[in-house]
């Protein structure tokens, strides 16, 4: 099988001529949605209303919001811990989010599983995995299930910069690249595996590159340009759908937080003044000024959509705080099936 | 009822499921034109096409992964791994993925997957190759562990492993697979859960499972001779451990022997004991006795590997201990 | 002696060993410029360079497996794992590379690696990222697993541990990083397969070790109250597992509780249990009762994870069943 | 760091004027060795003397040999299963090696091992290592170790075609490449893995690419021609020493045999046409052909070669044979270390 040589991100359609305006207000909506998500998040971490381990999306928004807008309903989206972002941009409940962050019965997984287990099987979002590269097999497999029953679905998989140097990567890349599976598989390089810069992790920086491995295309886009995520995975959607094979897409973006609460934003691995650079790239700011330059939104229209979203954001956190905890009793249940099988 | 070996009661097994569900596929190294490594998947790619019998990889991690994915969204895979000492590269999948799904999504995802082939030792593979497992699977909330003795059992409980909505380790064997033993001719399946007794006995108790039985039931037959009638129980499930019939059996001998082809340390025979010493402390007249494997790596000479594995005369002298009888 | 943290006194014996033996380094993810993600290397790199203070990608197999092989030609890694969780990805390495090479060698390659990182769970780490393996490890000849409880005892064994020419499974504990404790100030080792008497008392052993040792010995002190006198054994190492101790505390008390983070079936409880009906049976007036993990994946809701873990309250329980004070 | 462009096995040196002439005859002695003693290991086996599994090595010779002497006495060899071969090839003595197949107390791992874990550290022949891929990390193991000692020590790691879709394989060649530790990989390249051909296990066909992906060369080269074996090895090992950092080299060969004794040559999964043809390039065919033209050998030589091997070969297998078994209290020893530690 011939490896399609990877190209620096030369979407066939221009974003210069809007083919999205309509979504557009949507995306930049979604975008200001999972960053005052996770800003309340954060928060009510620090208040000690959300427990364990729990890793922010501030930064990445266009990188998930781009991509996921490229989906059918049916398509299986998963990816690592860092999800609440996703789950959201898949169109996961922001209450059924937050409730799962406060561990409440009214959370997306009942309280069970939490920031690192988001699971919503009415949109396909199928977790939140905390192994490092554990749900890169699992992206294949939905792919696998989908060309078993001659279904139509695309899976989107997402996963980390570091975690392209797992072994699970190599073995389901491979895979996917020899049966030619409906899949796509997004890196979210955000340039850290938590302290470890990429160069000092990979052997080489440019991971698209690896696809050539497996007999499918490499691409690399801006993470921060949300128009140009959809587009690039658009065609890469669209390739797996017409039964053409997997496609390797390296999204450069950015993680203005720490690596989970715990964590500085800076300080120790990186600099304040790296930090502040990134910010520069806000894909928030960026997008708006795209939109303002197109004459499609106006400030009024920004004020509108904080608003609503702080009013969504607002309730979630008092709809999660007001839920109940899972009853006691939920400790054995879930463990195996209460029928037992077919 | 038709005699047949271990690997055809699997393979019919295979067989009819694969024929009566069509989300149910295999997939495994070497499982499709070549028929398995064992030959357990004999014909099967002829029947059904390589869309359900697929071959794959060397890539225990990934294809495991890949099952697990599949049964996430509602197929039924059985992933044959070549043996259960490849399967070590795979438990993050096993374990993290397969076992935990259901309880970490709150209910939402199952996993109706089988994952089986040859566990433990065969002749002379070595301390890489001659490892069993079970006790490990065994410790892990979530996942069901099946381990047939018999052809029929073999058959029976395959059949509804793959019917079973929780992830289910199969272990087979090497050594079983020629095995021969009746097989009922009508469809049938075993409850998986359920132990089974072997042979009655009213002066000892042998509870003992897949490669341990025959022995086992070899023992109990040299100690017959002697004037001592050994009943033997085949657990036939490690997880969920068939507690009810392991304790009517303390009840009615008093003396238990637990044999199995593995380690000592934490086995499958010291959760067994724990059992028994917990719900039948006042029944028992003697300490239950473990026969199990040497602690050591498996040895390649062999000479030292007949003296490293549990065998029959391990187990008569076991019993005869029991029975203050050596 | 000084008063320090469980994080300090490991911190303290790595750097010891490190200036003690060139052929010591630190290996794994974080180790280096993040001072680890436990902060448990906090200056070893400034202090020894990256030569001996090495960060790794995210590839728990493959540099496990890197230092199985430094290890192997002479070298005596130590390789963390930032939890026991993940190495699971490296349990081929470990079980069929370290444990299994001098045997499989005939004796001409050692590997003395240690293994190190935090084992269990901590707080609402839910349910991959809470898991206790001791007894997986403990399962397999050729390994050592130490689990110190207290400063002192992490210090004094991790030095053990790296002085010790065969691989060890050395487990830590999140939530046992920050207790503090007395640490002698002159130099001093602990022998592997000491258990220690953490607690004196004649009327019932609790048999603990790592984290659930401070329930215990909190138990101990709920029961004086109560007029029962409770012995406290710490195992501090798996395997070998110190049954000379644990026989003699049961040949004083006769009764018995085991405590363990883990899960149940087939855990290091089992084992003890085995041990001591085998070795003890007469001298026990009572089943010996396990403390452990409910039999579920870890939840994340914190209410649910305290109701599934084993704690003081469920240790005084048992202890007063097996006193038949119930 | 950029990857130095692959190239198919372009060796400074040419075969023509011939730089290893001394060598040759020693080359061609020790394929004919493999060869012969690899038949008798099979006529062994199924007399029963070798017991479990036993892999031969018989048609992949010239790969070995040309490796293994482009090494220096102190450096490092570790293999697969297949690995009869390497060991001779490396110098460990044929009664060692035989005795070891035999199960006997003389043989190289005093019988604990067998045919999969042949070793022997005063040669630095390190295994015989029975989990496809196991044997990688290690290798990449010794060569970290000799860059810690600062010796100019050299790691050589075999391994087939399979192995290299498995998960050590990427994430040990990922940590060779960003420590550019001194090690040298060989992908000895049969075709299959066991029953499956090399196209319905791997993306791509051309397993030299996947260098690319870990920052350092790949090289392709005839698994079958000795001497270019030794030059692209030799490349190799030089540029490791030199502290350039590791190669993979993926030599391309044959087996003439099953996978192990309980596999037929042909039949199943590859035809009798396909093996008669692979048969047209035996590696010491070509070789003593090449000797030949070059004037280098005659017949008698030949002749002398094969009876001397065959003595060699009787030998071992009398030995072998009259070797007593292990000590029964052999079963405990060597678990762990008589003495503890240091
Ligand atoms: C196998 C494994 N090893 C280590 C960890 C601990 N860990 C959690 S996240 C992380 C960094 C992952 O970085 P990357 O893949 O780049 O994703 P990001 O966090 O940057 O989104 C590490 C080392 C883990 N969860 N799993
Ligand atoms: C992890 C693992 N999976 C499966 C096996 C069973 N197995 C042994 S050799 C082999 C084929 C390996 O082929 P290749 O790497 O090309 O080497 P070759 O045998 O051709 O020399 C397989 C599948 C194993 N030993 N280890
Ligand atoms: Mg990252
Ligand atoms: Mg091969």
């Amino acid at each position: 099988m011939p490896t399609s040589s990877p190209s620096k991100s030369t979407p066939k359609r221009s974003a210069s001529s809007p083919p999205f305006a309509s979504e557009y207000r949507d995306w930049l909506r979604m975008m200001v949605l999972i960053r005052r998500f996770e800003e309340k998040a954060g928060e009510a971490y620090s208040l000690g209303q959300i427990g364990g381990f729990c890793h922010l999306y501030i930064g990445q928004e266009a990188l998930g919001v781009g991509s996921i807008s490229a989906l059918a309903p049916d398509d299986y989206v998963v990816s690592a811990y860092r999800e609440h972002g996703l789950a959201l941009a898949r169109g996961m409940a922001p209450r059924a989010v937050m409730a799962e962050l406060f561990g409440k019965a009214t959370g997306c997984s009942k309280g069970k599983g939490g920031s690192m287990h988001l699971f919503d099987t009415s949109i396909n979002f199928m977790g939140g995995h905390g192994i490092v590269g554990g749900q890169i097999p699992l992206g294949a497999g939905f792919a696998f299930a989908a060309k078993y029953r001659g279904t139509s679905q695309v899976s989107l998989t997402f996963f980390g910069d570091a975690a392209a140097n797992i072994g699970s990567f190599h073995e389901t890349l491979n895979m996917a690249g020899l049966w030619k599976l409906p899949c796509v598989f997004v890196i979210e390089n955000n340039g850290y595996g938590m302290g470890t810069a990429i160069a000092r992790a990979a052997a080489i920086s440019d991971l698209w590159q690896r696809a050539a491995s497996y007999g499918m295309p490499g691409v690399e886009v801006d993470g921060q340009d949300v128009v140009a995520v959809r587009l690039v995975t658009e065609e890469a959607v669209a390739r797996a759908r017409e039964g053409d094979g997997p496609t390797l897409i390296e999204a450069r973006t950015f993680r203005y937080v720490g690596h989970s609460m715990s964590d500085a934003a800076s300080g120790t691995y990186r600099s304040k003044e790296e930090l502040e650079a990134s910010r520069q790239r806000d894909p928030i700011v960026l997008f708006e000024e795209k939109l303002r330059g197109l004459g499609l939104i106006a400030d009024g229209d920004i004020k509108a959509i904080e608003d609503e979203v702080a009013a969504v954001v607002a309730d979630a956190v008092q709809f999660a705080d007001a839920s109940p905890d899972p009853d006691p009793s939920e400790l054995t249940t879930d463990v195996y099936a209460p029928e037992g099988g077919r | 009822m038709a005699t047949m070996t271990y690997r055809d009661a699997l393979n019919a097994a295979l067989r009819e499921e694969m024929q009566r569900d069509e989300d149910v596929f295999l997939m495994g190294e070497e499982v499709a034109e070549y028929d398995g490594a064992y030959k357990v998947s004999r014909g099967l790619l002829a029947e059904f096409g390589p869309k359900r019998v697929v071959d794959t990889p060397i890539s225990e991690l990934g294809f495991t992964g890949i099952g697990v994915g599949a049964a996430m969204v509602g197929l039924r895979p059985i992933v044959e791994v070549m043996t259960f000492n490849f399967a070590l590269l795979a438990l993050d999948q096993i374990v993290n993925g397969a076992a935990k799904i259901r309880y970490m999504s709150g209910g939402q995802i199952g996993c109706p997957i089988v994952i089986r082939g040859p566990g433990g030792a065969a002749l002379q593979l070595a301390a890489q190759h001659s490892q069993a497992f079970e006790s490990w699977y065994a410790h892990i909330p979530g996942l069901t562990v099946v381990m047939p003795a018999t052809p029929a059992d073999a058959k029976g409980l395959l059949k509804s492993s793959i019917r079973s909505d929780d992830p289910v380790i199969f272990i087979e064997g090497e050594m079983l697979y020629n095995v021969k033993g009746e097989v009922p001719d009508e469809e049938y399946l075993i409850p998986i859960g359920k132990a089974d007794v072997k042979r009655e006995g009213g002066d000892a108790t042998i509870i003992c499972h897949s490669k341990t039985v025959t022995p086992a039931l070899r023992a109990a037959e040299t100690l017959a001779a002697d004037g001592i009638q050994a009943e033997v129980i085949d657990l036939r499930t490690i997880r969920p451990l068939d507690t009810e019939a392991i304790l009517a059996s303390v009840a009615k001998t008093h003396r238990v022997v637990v044999a199995e082809e593995g380690w000592g340390f934490a086995g499958v025979g010291a959760e067994v004991v724990d059992v028994i010493q917990r719900e039948a402390f006042d029944e028992l007249d003697a300490p239950v006795i473990r026969v199990h494997q040497a602690d050591v790596p498996m040895p390649y000479n062999k000479h030292l590997e007949r003296a490293a594995k549990a065998d029959a005369p391990k187990i008569v002298a076991a019993v005869r201990r029991v029975c203050y009888r050596d």
